[in-house]
């Protein structure tokens, strides 16, 4: 009798003695998404087990752009580190090197001048518009709208430019140092800024229409990939996603930094759908609410940049001496609020100008942890929709 | 030759029930065979359309016949497909001399 | 050979009012395009019998329901290889790829039957062939030579509500039970 | 070894050197006094071109049906029954003598022995089949390609305005009118490239199971009274057994690429087909029991008498199953929000994943086409099809002059106004899909399934009652009708005005960039 | 009024509650829980009844002419062809028609609206979904399939709505599916009218094949002609159990009818479809669902042989009689009326066997109308006792609930036919009673008549048609007053409405030939047995007897549960039905109804041997003639009532002595005669035994033989080894052994078990026996003639 035969088996798409030994079912399928795959923001790779579209198992598999980040940071003085901490999350950069100069501050008692920490604050709020506007336009692309991301793009262009202006970067901007700045704002900036405040606001109605409130957007995303907030924080989540679950905590507001505490904003949260123009079917933690909790941060962030734009006065830029200083024998953790989550940096130092330890806490690396707990039985084209709203950037998950 | 006449199509339809017998014969794929059996039903379905046209009175018996030869072939296809699912899900293949879990 | 197919096909319409030109009966034409249209039905099913791959298989089966479809199309049967191609090749055979998809492994896994089935086979296809068509050779047809008109729609739904009502509707009832059979049989048992 | 391969370039030939120097030299030339002028001047070639194309199948339409009436004449003169009696070929006769053509076409008042014209012996061939076969089958083969090329360069345009950027601008000088043929000749001079685990003969056929239904939809589809290659009486069905054929191509493209990205859009591609193909035929039959054929021309020619003639106001259920089929059709050809086969962000490209080159093209060839095809049997279907919504009988006292027929053949019909309608159809399938984001597998079956298919069914239902009503003969139903039908026309054409209006104040607001808000990039000092 | 004015309002009114019905499905759950319900009472019911007014205030105003005129030229569609049969589908208008949608439109809305109270306190939610929407889905559909089937004129349209009511009848009984007894009860319905149904089935093939229409009226016609011509269905010699064909076909219509209005033997689902709620008792189960078998009858009595009515009216006058006898000891107050439904079922079904056409359906509108009421009240009671059924519980709830005791005495008094017999007692020329002394003294009546003096006029029928067809002038034999009245009626249409007549067209022409065919029909109808006349007599003393026993129970005497009697309360918007049915009740429907039933005797039977007593008058003649069947027909009520009293008066005790006394008989009774234990023995326990038995065979018989043939083998095997030489022998036995392994394997190798290999077998066959065709069969020419003669016209 003929047996069953096998003619140049290049690529089995079910291994037999997977079949045979009842870890795969017969209709089951093992598919890697990624790392080259358009919906993982970078080079994420996520091996999904799936039954036809269902996705039953998806596990995410990291490290493609690991680039020994906290190592350097062991070899180097600080101010020459801050240049790699924008390299970290690359679409916040101004919040990285804010993150590490307040460490650096905090460890050796540096008292930055209040000039710095206004201009601060307007650059990092910039960059966290900046930051959402990526995530709300890439989000639309996971959803196949392609639109909201050049609408977006042309409004973070706006912010890039106003970067630009003041510090001659674009993406890796370096600007924090430790410190303070280390560039004053260029004459007229601020006017540009505020007038760009007014052109953005009402541009997040138009976003709102065009995307937030679309059916379709909202079938796709509302009780999609809900996470409660016991899990939220049993995984670590910070940031939209922690706060889409209803838990209403930032650290702003919290264990406020760079003079936060002088301003008067709201920290959005999550919420069920039905009230205050939330769509019905939307449920508190699901893939609507981390991406609707973003959009009414922006509005926050330009209400915190009016203030700090507002109480901006003349005045020192930089701390003295911060270049080549010896760092205490101690060690500091600070945590700030990154556009993404909470953004750690541990240093420890020995006495030289060189960190004996740097270890930072990504919060795309911790909210990514959650993925395999949340992409269980749902539909292949959620997997697309539960990542972008997590919003990881690759380049910070593996550093 | 030139004059195409009834014999040609049948001609025409006895390769598809010889095609579709051989198929039948031939193939240990499930689906194979019931592709088999797909060409014997146009094999029919050739010879009623044929017969219709070239009958004489024009009626239009054989077409409806025709009609519902594949109305029911789609009918049967959907079935044997499923019947050809279940089977892979128990057996894990679709090859019909395995399945041959009656035979004493 | 996209230019080929189309003007084929095209030509093939024998709709009984077109005034242009289609492949008049007894006609050249016609018999070149009923040789083109056979040759395709036989190379297509000799394809099904050879092709060892089922997706293959599928794909030859498709092109010569098509086949048989512009064959229709010469006969006049409008309708029916109108149906032929949308229902057959465009539903049912969809079905079985769809089949052929779920249940297989990998696209060049196939089993063969043994190598003595496969020539007795070959044997007695060939023999029904030949003298079916030496049968078909000494038949003599009466009114062969005239090949009515075509039939229209109207006339096929008309007698589908009246003289064929009852098979019409049991084929309803037929496919209404497969419908739910198909469903019952292919759901998930979880 | 190699002069055996390529032997004349062993002895090159003066002769050669000259033959490719002058084409050369010719190519340049032209390049250099048709840049200018295509670039400068791209505009007005174009909308001469429009009207060229425009006089052309009009006067073609005039001079054929002078030729037809003078077959049809000369036929009962000669009594024979056929109408097509000079035959296909016509191995027998050489048809009618110029010399009568040209007195048909002078008129009455022609003088007899009067030598025919030049226009005459021009039009001799016309009589015979193979020759308007022949005639038709390029303008179709022409559309076919001509289609897809300039519908994928607008759409990138519409694609461009929609997202607050311009699209291409560069290929061809005027708004990159070049750039769809630029990229046909870049994807043909790519690499050919099959993957090694790929079925490689199923690989390479694929992409003609797409192109060969969709260039035989065109068959059926009739652009005029006249303008219809072949005059098919099961003309919807065959159009829609094409279009349900396309998914084959789909599928085994899909699944002859061995990728499991590809699987899953060949895949999506078959569910999907299994439930919006229903909705969309049962859509369809809807203007069918309104109108009682499956011929397309004949659903056309009821809808002659202007805008409230058009099937989709003849009576709500129909005006419901037009919206209904413009959804299905949508899914039909695999768009946005429908395009889950290839959905870019969840399967890498789906089923397109391993092509690229010229299958691709020819996939992209397909798609296009086949958008058109939809977009043309909603227009036959519930837009009336090629008629104007001027009520044709309005030109009755226009007369019957040569003028006064192209005049009439403008405005009140014509292929012009099929193909500006299916351009409105294509330009309606391009916004959707750049404003509307996709949706998920299980939501588009049941969507299909659970809301478009009863919708459907009830339309059926509810139309067949109509129809029953209507053709009751009672007087106060016709007026009833009569009211519902004006009152859907009057809808409709707020619909379209407000289309209108939209487009018109997108185009007046336009703004291709922001302004002043353009900051210096410079630091500042 | 245009032409079709009152089919288009009849049809108008019967797809209202479809679509009613569909709303409900959709957006049911959407609409809620008050909403729904009132939904299908404007939609489902509503609309339906101001049509049905329309159409019988309209109908009352046509003259007699007019009628008949409309009734001829009624619509009529061809709806499809089978073969070249065409399959009508039209409106049957007559007086009938109009009667019935008007009593079903009527009731059903009044239950429609009773439901909302009703369902209001019941808990309708299973595994946490509301169905409240779908009890008035079912409601509307139910409606829609009772016009339907009552406006059907087609026997194929008729048969597809009477499936659709048992549907309904079934998803309704089992609405509280969550509780066992419901859905076996439903089961029991669907499963027990399928018995009947198959009989309809079997009655519908003969009508088709033998008469070859599926209209009524066609096939009324042309079964009168084969009668006369003995051509058709008579020409067969086809007989069962001594019945002709055509009696078979008569009696397989009237198996529907069993099925359906639940007759003796089938009798056994209607009780346990009481598990379903109250309203839908009232409506289906005791007033228009249960009574389309009646319909049935009346509407294929043309089709019927006089052996088929005899049938008819044995089952009758079995089913009013035991179930009479039942309804005495039954304590549960929902299956009291039930039975008390079978046994006025039975009557209706009774008199349509002795040929009382009118007095049947009138005794079937008046039924309808006092024992919905009689349901209605015992759903009011039901829930105003907190779900208590037991009647041994209730007592003196006249005090708590005054306006439904009072109801369900008028009820009571009904359905006991009280009224006043002395002759004089009248108002404005009509005797004054309720509706149930009119018709069931009809009923009686033509028993009588049936019974005793049948000879004789069937005698004088003879001389009749002897003088002449249609010139007959009503008969008076003895003083009786029985007449023909379609006789009668030919002779009017005759003497003065011929020119009508003509006019009319081929369908009244067409009828009055039937109607001479009829007659001799009628002819042959045999004398009733004398017994049935006393059953019938007897059980007109029980009905009063076990409904004032019913009544007294729960509403007089003290109350014998505190527990219940405390609950109990009246719903107000539960009293507006039981009032306007009250009101129903009393007028009698005899002014409306009476007459429009006879009108329609003269078209929807026109030439059927119907006999009826005109009304009082005919109860005069006959009570004049004997005077004590006057007394005894018209006072039963009285004893029935005075018995119940007494017995009752005191609570239950002198009740308990009695059935002590009368312990066997009374088990008899409260086990209902073993009906379902019978059932369950003969068939489901039948076929337990009959698997038994095959298995009994299996084991000890196929068994046996197999350990006896081993055992015998091990012996014999133990023998030869023992006694035979193993060498010697083995040679010999291995190369058998051998051969016939071989010899096995050869024979079995086609034997594959795989289907490609049994195809390739069958096509080799195929192909030489082709090949001998054309080798040796035949020479060219004769095969070629054979193929052709097979394909050539």
């Amino acid at each position: 009798m003929a047996e069953t035969t096998f003619e140049s088996t290049p690529d089995l798409l079910l291994d037999h003695d997977r079949v045979e030994q009842g870890d795969l079912q017969t209709e089951e399928l093992l598919v890697n998404m990624g790392p080259q795959h358009p919906s993982t923001h970078g080079v994420l790779r996520i091996v999904l087990r799936t039954d036809g579209e269902m996705v039953l198992e998806a596990e995410p598999h990291i490290g493609y752009l690991h680039r020994c980040a906290e190592k350097i940071g062991e070899s180097v003085q600080p101010y020459q580190y801050i240049p790699y901490t924008d390299r970290m999350d690359y679409i916040a950069g101004m919040n990285n090197n804010q993150a590490f100069a307040i460490a650096i501050e905090r460890l050796c008692g540096v008292e930055v001048p209040e000039r710095a920490k206004r201009i601060r604050v307007i650059m990092a709020e910039l960059n966290r518009i900046a930051s959402h506007l990526v995530a709300l336009g890439t989000y639309g692309l996971d959803m196949g709208a392609f639109t909201p991301f050049t609408w977006c793009f042309r409004e973070r262009e706006m912010i890039l430019d106003l970067f630009e202006a003041a510090c001659g970067a674009r993406l890796t901007y370096s600007y924090i140092t430790v410190g303070g700045v280390h560039d004053d704002l260029p004459d007229g900036w601020v006017e540009r800024c505020e007038e760009f405040l007014d052109f953005f606001e009402p541009k997040i109605v138009d976003y709102n229409n065009l995307l937030s409130f679309n059916h379709i957007f909202v079938k796709r995303t509302a009780t999609v990939g809900v996470i409660t907030a016991e899990d939220a924080l049993a995984f670590g989540l910070t940031g939209a996603a922690l706060r889409a679950t209803g838990v209403r905590w930032d650290l702003r507001k919290v264990t406020p930094y760079d003079g936060y505490e002088d301003y008067d904003f709201d920290i959005p949260i999550g919420q069920d759908g039905g009230i205050d123009g939330v769509p019905r079917g939307v449920v508190t933690g699901d893939c609507w609410s981390r991406y609707y909790v973003r959009i009414l941060e922006m509005t926050q962030s330009v209400r915190i940049m009016r203030q700090a734009l507002k109480r901006l006065e003349e005045g020192p830029i930089e701390a003295k001496k911060v270049k080549g200083i010896k760092l205490p024998a101690d060690e500091v953790y600070v945590e700030i609020e990154n556009p993404r989550g909470q953004l750690g940096f541990y240093v420890q130092g020995d006495g030289s100008a060189i960190p004996a330890r740097v270890k930072a806490r990504g919060p795309s690396f911790c909210n990514l942890a959650i993925t395999s707990h949340t992409c269980r039985d749902i539909l292949l084209a959620d997997v697309p929709a539960i990542i972008g709203s997590l919003d990881v950037v690759l380049g910070e998950v593996d550093r | 030759m030139l004059s195409i006449g009834l014999t040609h199509y049948l001609v025409v339809a006895a390769v598809l029930l010889c095609t579709g017998l051989f198929t039948i014969m031939t193939k240990r794929n499930a689906i194979g065979i019931l592709i088999g059996v797909e060409l014997l039903l146009n094999a029919a379905n050739v010879n009623l359309v044929a017969f219709d046209r070239f009958r004489e009175g024009g009626l239009f018996d054989g077409q409806i016949m025709a009609l519902f030869i594949i109305v029911l072939a789609a009918a049967e296809a959907a079935i044997a497909v499923g019947i050809c699912i279940n089977v892979y899900k128990n057996l894990a293949t679709v090859d019909v001399d395995s399945a041959r879990q009656l035979q004493g | 050979m996209s230019l080929l197919v189309l003007l084929t096909a095209s030509s093939a319409f024998g709709a009984p009012s077109d005034a242009t030109g289609a492949a008049a009966p007894g006609s050249v034409l016609e018999a070149v395009l009923f040789y083109i249209v056979a040759g395709g039905v036989v190379v297509s099913a000799l394809g099904v019998c050879i092709a060892q791959n089922i997706v293959r298989m599928a794909v030859w089966l498709f092109t010569a329901l098509a086949s048989v479809a512009v064959m229709y199309f010469l006969l006049a049967a409008n309708f029916i290889g109108a149906i032929q191609l949308i229902v057959y090749a465009g539903g049912t055979l969809i079905l079985l790829v769809f089949g052929v998809m779920l249940t297989s492994k990998s696209p060049w896994i196939r089993f063969e039957a043994p190598k003595l089935e496969l020539v007795a086979a070959t044997v007695v296809c060939v023999g029904l062939f030949l003298s079916l068509c030496t049968l078909l050779g000494r038949a003599a047809w009466e009114s062969v030579d005239e090949a009515t008109a075509g039939t229209s729609i109207a006339t096929i739904g008309r007698a589908l509500i009246t003289e064929y009502l009852v098979p019409f509707e049991m084929a309803g009832v037929v496919l209404m039970i497969v419908m739910v059979g198909a469903a019952h049989m292919a759901r998930q048992e979880k | 070894m190699s002069q055996f391969a390529v032997p004349w370039r062993e002895k090159p030939e003066p002769s050669h050197g000259f033959v490719s120097s002058f084409i050369v030299a010719l190519a340049k030339g032209i390049y250099a006094i048709a840049t200018p002028i295509v670039t400068r001047f791209p505009g007005s070639i174009l909308l001469s071109a429009v009207v060229a194309s425009c006089f052309l199948v009009w006067a073609h339409a005039l001079l054929f049906s002078y030729v037809d009436t003078a077959v049809l004449e000369r036929a009962a003169e000669v009594g024979a029954a056929n109408p097509n009696a000079f035959g296909y070929f016509s191995p027998s006769t050489w048809g009618l003598p110029p010399s009568v053509i040209g007195t048909l076409l002078a008129g009455d008042a022609a003088v007899e022995g009067q030598s025919p014209g030049l226009l005459s012996y021009l039009l001799w061939p016309v009589q015979f089949g193979f020759t308007r076969d022949m005639i038709a089958f390029g303008a179709i083969f022409a559309w076919f390609n001509i289609v897809p090329v300039y519908v994928i360069w607008w759409e990138r345009k519409v694609a461009g305005r929609i997202q607050s950027r311009l699209g291409p601008m560069r290929v061809g000088g005027w708004h990159g009118w070049a750039q769809s043929p630029a990229d046909g000749i870049k994807l043909v001079l790519k690499e050919d490239f099959i993957p090694d685990a790929a079925d490689s003969i199923l690989f390479r056929a694929a992409p003609y199971f797409a192109i060969i239904p969709s260039a035989l939809a065109f068959v059926a589809l009739p652009f005029g009274v006249t303008y219809i290659f072949r005059e098919v009486d099961v003309a919807l069905v065959f159009i829609l057994a094409m279009l349900g054929i396309e998914v084959m191509s789909v599928i085994l493209g899909g699944w002859a690429s061995n990728n499991k990205w590809s699987v899953y859009g060949g895949m999506r591609e078959a569910c999907q087909m299994v439930a919006y193909e229903i909705p969309m035929g049962m859509a369809l039959l809807v203007p069918v029991v309104c109108v009682g054929s499956l011929s397309l021309k004949y659903i056309g020619e009821v809808q002659a008498d202007g805008w409230f003639s058009w099937l989709a106001f003849r009576n709500p259920f129909a005006f419901v199953a037009f919206v209904t089929y413009f959804i299905a059709s949508l899914a039909s050809c695999k768009r946005a929000p429908f395009d889950l086969p290839e959905a870019e962000s969840e399967l890498v490209a789906g089923f397109l994943t391993e092509y690229s080159g010229f299958r691709w093209a020819l996939f992209f060839f397909a798609e296009y086409a086949a958008m058109f095809v939809v977009g043309g049997l909603a227009t036959i279907m519930f837009l009336g099809g090629w008629n104007s919504p001027i009520p044709s009988d309005w030109g009755a006292g226009l007369g019957e002059s040569i003028w006064a027929k192209g005049l009439k053949g403008i405005l009140f019909s014509g292929p012009i106004w099929f193909i500006l309608k299916c351009v409105f159809f294509l330009f309606l399938q391009l916004w959707v899909r750049w404003t509307l984001p996709r949706i998920r597998l299980d939501q588009v079956l049941y969507a299909c399934v659970q809301v478009l298919l009863p919708l459907t069914m009830v339309l059926l239902f509810g139309t067949t009652l109509w129809v029953w009503a209507s053709e009751s003969g009672n007087a106060t139903w016709d007026v009833i009708a009569s009211i519902v039908s004006k009152v859907l026309g009057i809808v409709g054409l707020a619909f379209g005005f407000g289309f209108v209006a939209i487009a018109g104040y997108g185009f007046y607001h336009r703004r291709r960039l922001v302004g002043n808000l353009v900051i210096d990039p410079l630091p500042g000092s | 009024m245009g032409q079709y004015t009152y089919e288009i309002l009849l049809a108008c009114g019967v797809l209202s509650p479809l679509v009613s019905f569909w709303l409900l499905v959709f957006a049911g759950p959407k609409l809620g829980k008050p909403a729904a319900g009132w939904v299908a009472v404007v939609l489902g019911m509503g609309v339906p009844l101001v049509l049905a007014t329309i159409v019988l205030i309209g109908w009352l105003g046509e003259t007699e002419g007019g009628r008949a005129a409309l009734t001829a030229g009624a619509y009529r569609g061809t709806w499809a062809y089978i073969g070249t049969i065409p399959v009508t589908v039209g409106v049957k208008l007559d007086s009938l028609t109009v009667a019935m949608f008007f009593m079903v439109t009527l009731i059903a809305f009044l239950i429609f609206v009773f439901s909302i109270g009703y369902m209001k306190g019941h808990s309708d939610e299973v595994a946490g979904k509301s169905k409240y929407h779908r009890f008035f889905a079912y409601l509307s559909l139910f409606g829609f399939s009772m016009l339907g089937l009552v406006l059907s004129s087609s026997l194929l349209f008729l048969f597809i709505f009477w499936e659709l009511v048992g549907l309904c009848s079934y998803l309704l009984i089992g609405y509280y599916f969550d509780k066992g007894f419901a859905s076996a009860a439903a089961m029991k319905a669907f499963i027990t009218n399928r018995v009947g149904d198959f009989g309809f089935l079997i009655g519908l093939m003969l009508v088709f094949m033998h008469l070859g229409t599926l209209d009524l009226d066609e096939a009324a016609t042309v079964f009168a002609q084969q009668y006369a011509a003995g051509t058709g269905i008579f020409a067969s010699h086809f007989t069962l159990f001594g019945w002709s064909l055509a009696t078979i076909m008569g009696v397989g219509l009237f198996c529907g009818a069993m099925g359906k209005s639940a007759q003796f033997p089938l009798h056994v689902w209607l009780p346990d479809a009481m598990a379903g709620p109250t309203p839908v008792s009232a409506l289906i189960h005791a007033a228009t669902m249960v009574a389309a078998g009646v319909y049935l009858v009346a509407r294929v009595y043309r089709l019927m042989t006089p052996e088929a009515l005899a049938f008819v009216a044995l089952i009758g006058c079995l089913t009013l009689t035991l179930m009479a006898l039942i309804a005495i000891v039954q304590v549960d107050i929902k299956k009291c009326l039930a039975y008390s439904t079978l046994s006025q079922l039975g009557y209706m079904i009774f008199a349509m066997g002795c040929g009382a056409w009118i007095a049947a359906l009138f005794h079937l509108i008046t039924h309808a109308f006092f024992k919905a009421m009689l349901f209605l009240c015992s759903g009011q009671v039901i829930e105003g006792c907190h779900h208590e059924q037991d009647m041994r519980k209730m007592g003196g709830l006249m005090k708590k609930m005054p306006v439904t005791g009072i109801t369900f005495l008028v009820g009571v008094l009904a359905i006991a036919g009280t009224g006043i017999p002395i002759p004089g007692a009248e108002i404005a020329g009509r005797k004054i009673g309720l509706g149930g002394f009119f018709s069931k003294d009809e009923i009686l009546a033509v028993a009588y008549v049936r019974a005793f003096e049948w000879d004789d006029i069937s005698k004088h029928e003879e001389h009749g048609e002897a003088h002449g067809a249609g010139h007959t002038a009503a008969p008076e034999p003895e003083g009786s007053r029985a007449m023909l009245v379609a006789d009668r009626t030919q002779a009017e249409h005759h003497d003065e409405h011929q020119p009508a007549a003509a006019a009319h067209g081929a369908q009244s022409t067409h009828d009055s030939h039937g109607g001479a065919d009829r007659a001799a029909i009628f002819k042959d109808m045999k004398k009733l047995p004398s017994w049935m006349f006393y059953l019938a007599i007897f059980t007109a003393y029980v009905t009063p007897f076990y409904m004032m026993r019913c009544w007294w129970m729960t509403f007089m005497g003290k109350p014998r549960d505190q527990h219940v009697y405390d609950h109990a309360h009246e719903t107000p918007l539960m009293y507006v039905p039981l009032v306007v049915l009250a009101i129903g009740t009393f007028v009698s429907s005899y002014f409306l109804f009476r007459p429009l039933i006879e009108d329609a005797s003269h078209s929807a039977t026109s030439a059927a041997m119907v006999l009826a007593t005109d009304g009082e008058l005919g109860t005069e003649a006959i009570h004049a003639a004997h005077g004590w069947l006057r007394w005894y027909v018209g006072g039963a009520f009285l004893v029935g009532f005075i018995v119940a009293i007494a017995i009752y008066r005191n609570g239950l005790g002198l009740a308990e002595q009695l059935k002590k006394v009368f312990l066997p008989i009374h088990t008899i009774l409260w086990n209902k005669y073993y009906f379902d234990e019978v059932y369950d023995v003969v068939w489901v326990k039948g076929c337990v035994l009959v698997a038994h038995i095959a298995r009994f065979f299996d084991t000890y018989f196929i068994d046996l033989l197999v350990n006896l043939s081993a055992a015998v083998t091990e012996r014999i095997a133990a023998f030869s080894g023992l006694v035979i030489d193993n060498h010697g022998i083995d040679g010999i036995v291995n190369g058998i052994a051998k051969t016939s392994i071989d010899i096995g394997g050869v024979a079995r190798a086609p034997q594959t078990g795989r289907i490609r290999n049994y195809v390739l077998f069958a096509t080799a066959v195929a192909t030489v026996v082709v090949v001998c065709v054309l080798a040796f069969g035949m020479d060219s020419g004769s095969g070629a003639a054979t193929v052709a003669s097979s394909v050539a016209p």
